[in-house]
């Protein structure tokens, strides 16, 4: 059924598909209306889960890791603060291979407190061996939440989707709600479980002979998130007829493009809509849709023939530039330049992005701040 | 290793039998005549390392020196004072 | 039958915590899934490849054992399953960095009974101040010095504590007692609901007394009163055992290397606030 | 590609004035998209939120600079400096007033609409979203009376969206 | 005086010269030894600290925060759990521009559970704002937390002096411990501090008008430090008769090299003893002591006129590679290798290092796992 | 005298925080610094480059108000300064992910005086349940609907359970009372060590009515006996306000939104809880 | 901006003053003759804009229309029922 | 470079030992290097710690794989079959032993020291590592005794160092 709905409740009616027997959360803003319309769905049995209102996000994913490690599905979603509270439980989550999944309506990180959008909070957490998606539109979410829970169970590693706060959560949009995900997402099957008949111990402690082995397939598994991913682009495509690129990236007027402007999240619409309506044809998008893994060969492949680049971001590695930028030129070869903005809620408006085509076309490497009030 | 490719660290039930403690002792702890068998050792070893046997129609406490430690809470506690020590070698 | 906790613990000799757990897991028995957070026990029960329990068994860190006790009882909810959920803490994984979440289970119900055992400090690290740490103790991080006695606070009430939080069920146990810790745990898993049992784990190592004394050091904490055997039952209090007549609690501190520092008024401190708690707990 | 501004005080209801107007030029059969200029101001506050309203799929998600339509919920924003900020210079505002302002009209089509009477007659709180719905609809192409019906039916249940349709009724009969 | 000390209590007499007013820490392997020493120091009168044996981790960079923006230099150390759990803090100290001085001995992250050294920590907190010094002997451990307090309390940053747990924390080896800084550090005098003769508000949010910009402020400010660490390592130099590099990179055997290899911490050590005894020629050594701000410039010049490098580190970024590979990459442009090894404490030794130099003459690019027993 | 919260917040009109801030810095006076978690208080009074207020004011995040003020005030001494330490959060940053931080605070012996405004509920995210929401409350993530009546749990007796921690002034207060809340205020600045004072807060927004009511429910919670004014001394309870005549706490609950879909038997429920309440307090 | 380079985000005391929430009201609250100026509006404000203020030797209640936001509670709260509202225009 | 491990159990300050060798054998006037094999065993447990001696200054840190000497602390050690790994061919083992092992004196030259004997006589509890320590410093060149006194003093306080010096004494003296 297609419908206006807010970015939240697309990705609540993914959950709800889903079924996760247990959902932990803990409000903070803009996450907040994905948990409450849950909340609402359980309390009139819409939605068959536990809803644990816990005391804080660290919590939350602990929940989350109990509950998965005891054989059912989970859920919850976080932000900002809440993100940076439970990190240390998303590496335990991901060491321990458990499918979680959580979704992160981003938002900028303290001090100074701002509640508004930018990806400071996930790019702070992108060490933590986690799956992230990043989604440019409510349906979008909604899509890539169902794919998250079959990614996740079939690589046995968390999965994170990051939605723009307010751009996406707070957004009131034509999103087509599937009637049912039995086809695509079958029952939650884990083999290592919590029961008292085959009494196994998970979540140990690994000495010096084993840990690195650990890593090393930790790795190699999210590695292989790149062709379950693509896979699962296809299938879903096949059973809802809706496809995103290859999965990993998407590109969008690159036909005839000498130059790419490289990004994520809800500002490619904006800069999709540009390209569209100036009909520029020298310049196209690569979007990235999943980070990490990192699609280091699709964007050396597609940048291949290109004379320069450039990565518009909302965060900051501070003392080295951006996050994405930095990821971006450890593969390419050419002239990248960096665009950081959008932080803290600052609005990336159009002229913002028609200075930016225009410094792209110039073929230096520089780091940019976006409408920076700052003195050079 | 490789299996466990997508499964964390995880270990089947109670292996840490393999892992034999009786070499950690520095004193043994022997369990003399004048056990009656009573049993209060076994609720106080940390090591659940003694068990109550029959032997010739008497019951007495006998130690398992693969996993006994030798901390001498047996010995301390025992109300017969029937369990003795001597310095392992 | 199967040892629910197997041979081969890396514990220290005369381990109080290892000791617990044997007690704790034969009243349970084997319908049942452990949650343990970081600390002594955990370390020395798990070290892959090898785990000594036969019970399933679930760690992931130090300060979540009530939030992750709180998930796999939410998800046996839902899978229809009648399994038993034990957490068990150390004193520092239950009154500072997982008290909150400890807090928050109580808050929601759960079904849980969770479990702390005591040993005054956080002994994995090598014997630092908890909040459990009694007054004049010294530990690595409350050293006796110049300008120190030690550690300078008295214990967290923990049990009061959550009580007054009105947990249905509260109670201590020694290591000294076996048939009543045996007892309180059976009891407590007849009661819905959070339940929180609290033992005294005296460390030979932490506490610097013989590995042997561990169980007459746990004896002397009873009969000089500086451990109360108590259940409390929606708010009612029942002392299990009252000392006919208290030993002074110099009996219990002079065997233990970490309050050899102390003096005489130190000692009358501690004396005059047994005597209080005595008071207190009767009157309540 | 129309965009319009709601602008209101934080509890006046800025952000479900602008959903509702997506969800029915959806209805219409055009694209849609609404979002509010989210701040941390509460209750009282001045407000924003913003729409769109296209016949292709929108995927442009900046802020609206340049509305199309503004719709003022309250007479009292017109104090502030930037309540008509951005207007086109063709552009409608549709204001929520008793009193007409002539000096305004001098440069810009109002549309006026006294929300906050009729909401109280009917619904007895000044509820007055739907009221300036009605006469947007009444006045211009961009949204159906039948779609704002049964968008307000898909947000509001029970009495409240039987209240808040005789509320649009009204004022879609008595504009004019 | 010059002593053979353990490498925590080189920090402790680091941190008893520079006399924080308040040091808040909670226990961790292999930190304890650090604060553990303090403690001491303040329970016989050396130290004239209030030691707050705070209630976590999260608490502890709480109070150092809450003491600094009181107006006093403030103390903690920790490492793995500890320093996940205090990330959201992290980014509230730097954001707060508070020159809080943190000691990590480095430690891996869970799960699994592992009490031994790599860098997984420090890696992950990388986005956090902070200076990340790493050093590579107990005595550059406790110059470098010395210079720590200049450096913060110049450019108003917190710094991290990243010490490898075990292999420096617990190793005992001679070290010269100055009679005072007093010449080299002054008092600490903050600027803008809590105060009721001055009540001004700490602390705040800020909306999307100002947000960015305090970012851009605050990127700037860890470039800044580049200058002021060289500035500093010589400063100190002229002081105390010991310097390392030109503070930011260190090199080592590589006036007649073609290649390097590049590193950080307590393994340069082990680099540099086997360069010696083998008496290798060609291949040289850049250890890198300042991690963040990167000294990418520093790094582009060195490496110029060679054929290839490889990165040694202990440390995995999930889905992309080592973090230290990736981060030369992004500057370098020649075939760099990485090699991820030492986690959870796997010993480097003698012969993964040759192995190594080998590896790394053959002027490919891959991504190899020290000593991995998995199959390719 | 210059007013210590200024001019010009940005919180709701009728807003319990701004008003309570208002009656403890009348008590406090100006010789204080102010540690404030996150909260409507904190998003409402301090905006770049704005700011509320008149005397030194952190903010650093949500879970640490007790762990800033422990370093606040440690500083404070070191540096030989006789300056106030007030700690202000909600029942969110108190009861549920502050109450770690807090307790650790009171653990330490702080010389801190701690103040929960309690509208329980998280407001500032906008109305969801906190561990402080009571029973039967609608919020947005304890919603009611054909499976829930609303919030199932009742509000955590942080009360009682700091009381049991030993902080030696723990006091009640009410905005319809303000002269008892600035006398609390004054006396628990007296006193030397950790101090908790609880603040019902009742708030339009998240309770539904209308704000000019604010006074006028804070005053029948203490009418019906919902909210009981005390102060507990060292253990020692005064209860300050003993309506002779208890109302029914239906005319309590019927003036907020939050309760209205309750049915009579749930108000029974509460009714009841709070006769018990009373019961239990006279005996203490 | 540039000179707080090396500074966070940090505020002067009071500054809100700039922010006249005045502004927001839909009720104006009007303090009549009946206003003894007993001062209990002034305790129950939570934008502390009523002072007693004395006008030809009466005490008076006086609104800071500034800031008052116009919620009434010194119109409900006021013993002597001195306050009335009007529509904010 | 000089390797020397030191194996023991939990608890008998295999630690210590390698501590105390390395102040001593700076207070020669050498580099020295000290640091344990940490694990997460608890006493009782086979234990390890390192120590490396050099005329020049020490870099590596890797553990010692290929020890010069071996310091055993208890004798039941030898009955584990990682005790002896990695010794050199001429390498020796220093043995808290009363008892010889002929067997391994045909592959390794051992040192033989009764240090538990002497050090409950004198200190009364089993603290064997100056007593080892001071039959090393006897045998070989390693360390001087005067170094390996005023290292105890600098590891040790008051009766605690008197008695240990008082043991490494009677062990020098009475080792041959
Ligand atoms: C966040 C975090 N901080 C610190 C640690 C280090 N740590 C592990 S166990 C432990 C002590 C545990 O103390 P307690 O709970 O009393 O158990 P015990 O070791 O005494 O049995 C500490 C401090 C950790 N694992 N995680
Ligand atoms: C770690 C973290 N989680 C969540 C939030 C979001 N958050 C900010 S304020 C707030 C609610 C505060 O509730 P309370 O303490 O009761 O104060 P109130 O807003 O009700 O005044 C929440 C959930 C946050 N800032 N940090
Ligand atoms: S050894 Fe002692 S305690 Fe044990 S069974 Fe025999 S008599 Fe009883
Ligand atoms: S000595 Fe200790 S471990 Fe051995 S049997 Fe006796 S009680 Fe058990
Ligand atoms: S330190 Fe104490 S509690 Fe920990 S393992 Fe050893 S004896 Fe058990
Ligand atoms: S929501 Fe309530 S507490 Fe928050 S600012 Fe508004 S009135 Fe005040
Ligand atoms: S308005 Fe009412 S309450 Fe205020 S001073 Fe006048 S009489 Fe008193
Ligand atoms: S209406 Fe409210 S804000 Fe205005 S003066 Fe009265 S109490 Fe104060
Ligand atoms: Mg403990
Ligand atoms: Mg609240």
């Amino acid at each position: 059924m297609k419908k206006v709905i807010e970015g939240s409740h697309a990705v609540a009616e993914a959950v709800r598909l889903c079924a996760p027997k247990v959902i932990a959360a803990y409000p903070i803003t803009p996450q907040t209306h994905i948990v409450e319309r849950l909340s609402k769905m359980v309390a009139d049995g819409q939605l068959d889960s536990e809803f644990l209102c816990v005391e804080s996000e660290h919590s939350a994913m602990s929940a989350c890791i109990g509950a998965q490690a005891t054989g059912v599905r989970t859920y919850t979603a976080t932000a900002s603060q809440g993100l940076m509270l439970m990190h240390e439980m998303l590496h335990v989550a991901s060491g321990m291979r458990l499918p979680i999944v959580i979704n992160v309506a981003n938002r900028s990180v303290s001090s100074p407190l701002s509640i508004w959008n930018d990806w400071l909070d996930a790019m702070a957490v992108r060490n933590s061996g986690w799956v992230q998606l990043f989604v440019e539109s409510s349906q979008e979410a909604l899509d890539t939440t169902i794919q998250a829970y079959k990614i996740a169970e079939t690589i046995h590693l968390p999965v994170m989707v990051c939605i723009d706060g307010f751009y996406l959560s707070h957004t009131y949009e034509p999103v087509d709600i599937p009637d049912t995900v039995a086809g695509y997402l079958g029952d939650y099957k884990p083999k290592v479980v919590l029961d008292p008949k085959n009494p196994i111990t998970q979540g140990m402690m690994a000495g010096p002979k084993a840990f690195q082995e650990f890593k090393e397939q930790q790795h190699r598994a999210l590695l292989s998130a790149k062709d379950v991913i693509k896979n699962e682009n296809r299938e879903f495509n096949k059973k809802f007829g809706r496809i995103y690129g290859d999965g990993l990236v998407e590109t969008y007027n690159m036909e005839s493009a000498d130059y790419a402007i490289i990004s994520m999240g809800s500002v490619c619409g904006t800069i999709k809509h540009i390209l569209d309506e100036k009909k520029i044809s020298d310049i196209g998008l690569i979007r990235i849709k999943t980070y990490r893994p990192f699609p280091n060969k699709e964007i050396i492949d597609l940048t291949k023939n290109l004379k320069a680049l450039g990565v518009l971001e909302k965060d900051i590695s501070f003392g080295i530039g951006g996050a994405l930028w930095a990821d971006v030129k450890t593969f390419v070869d050419k002239p990248v330049s960096n665009f950081i903005g959008g932080l803290g809620g600052r609005d990336i408006q159009i002229e913002d992005i028609v200075k930016i085509f225009g410094t792209i076309r110039k073929e230096e490497e520089n780091i940019h701040w976006v409408g920076s009030q700052l003195k050079k | 290793m490789d299996k466990k490719f997508n499964e964390g660290a995880w270990a089947e039930p109670g292996t840490s039998v393999k892992n034999k403690t009786g070499s950690w002792r520095t004193f043994k702890p022997i369990v003399t005549d004048r056990c009656v068998g009573c049993g209060t050792c076994t609720k106080f070893c940390p090591e659940g390392a003694i068990k109550i046997v029959e032997k010739n129609g008497k019951k007495k406490a006998e130690i398992n020196y693969d996993y006994c430690k030798g901390c001498l809470i047996c010995l301390k506690e025992c109300p017969f004072k029937a369990i003795e020590k001597e310095v392992e070698k | 039958m199967k040892k629910l906790l197997s041979f081969g613990t890396r514990s220290c000799a005369g381990c109080p915590a290892s000791l617990a757990v044997r007690r704790i897991l034969e009243a349970v028995g084997d319908n049942v899934i452990i949650v343990n957070g970081t600390s002594c026990l955990e370390v020395t029960t798990t070290q892959y490849p090898l785990s000594s329990w036969n019970v399933p068994y679930i760690h992931t860190a130090f300060e979540c054992t009530g939030a992750v006790a709180s998930g796999v009882e939410s998800a046996l909810k839902k899978m229809g399953k009648d399994t038993h959920v034990v957490a068990i803490a150390g004193d520092g994984g239950t009154f500072d960095i997982g008290l909150q979440s400890l807090s928050g289970m109580i808050d929601r119900g759960h079904n849980v009974l969770y479990i702390c055992y005591d040993n005054e400090c956080y002994a994995n690290t090598g014997l630092q101040r908890s909040s459990a740490t009694p007054y004049g103790a010294a530990t690595t991080t409350s050293p006796p010095g110049k300008f120190s006695i030690g550690n300078k606070t008295f214990k967290k009430p923990i049990v009061q504590m959550l009580a007054a939080q009105k947990v249905p069920y509260v109670a201590t146990a020694s290591l000294a007692y076996p048939d009543d810790l045996e007892r309180k745990v059976k009891k407590a898993l007849t009661i819905k609901g959070p339940k929180f049992i609290h033992i005294l784990a005296p460390c030979p190592i932490s506490w610097r007394f013989d590995s042997s004394e561990t169980i007459h050091v746990a004896r002397l904490a009873v009969e000089t009163g500086m451990w109360i055997l108590c259940e409390i039952e929606n708010g009612k209090i029942k002392i299990n055992v009252t000392p006919s007549e208290r030993k002074p609690v110099k009996d219990y501190l002079s065997l233990q290397g970490r309050f050899k520092h102390l003096k005489d008024e130190d000692i009358k401190k501690i004396q005059e606030k047994v005597d209080d708690d005595w008071k207190a707990y009767k009157k309540y | 590609m129309i965009e319009i501004r709601i602008n209101g005080r934080g509890g006046q209801g800025a952000v479900t004035t602008s959903e509702i107007l997506a969800i029915a030029a959806f209805k219409d059969g055009r694209y849609s998209q609404a979002f509010p200029h989210f701040g941390v101001e509460r209750r009282g506050a001045p407000a924003m939120a913003f729409c769109r309203i296209d016949d292709k799929e929108i995927k442009l998600r900046t802020h609206v600079y340049t509305p199309d339509y503004i719709i003022i919920l309250d007479p009292s924003l017109l104090n502030l400096p930037d309540t008509l900020n951005g207007l086109k210079n063709s552009g409608i505002i549709i204001l929520n007033s008793k009193e007409k302002y002539i000096e305004l009209e001098k440069k810009y089509k109002i549309i006026y609409v006294d929300a906050t009477q009729i909401a109280l007659d009917i619904i007895g709180k000044p509820i007055v979203n739907t009221a300036v719905l009605g006469a947007l609809s009444k006045k211009t192409s961009l949204v159906s009376l039948n779609a704002l019906k049964d968008a307000i039916k898909e947000k509001f249940s029970g009495e409240l969206a039987d209240k808040n349709i005789e509320v649009l009724q009204k004022v879609y009969d008595s504009t004019n």
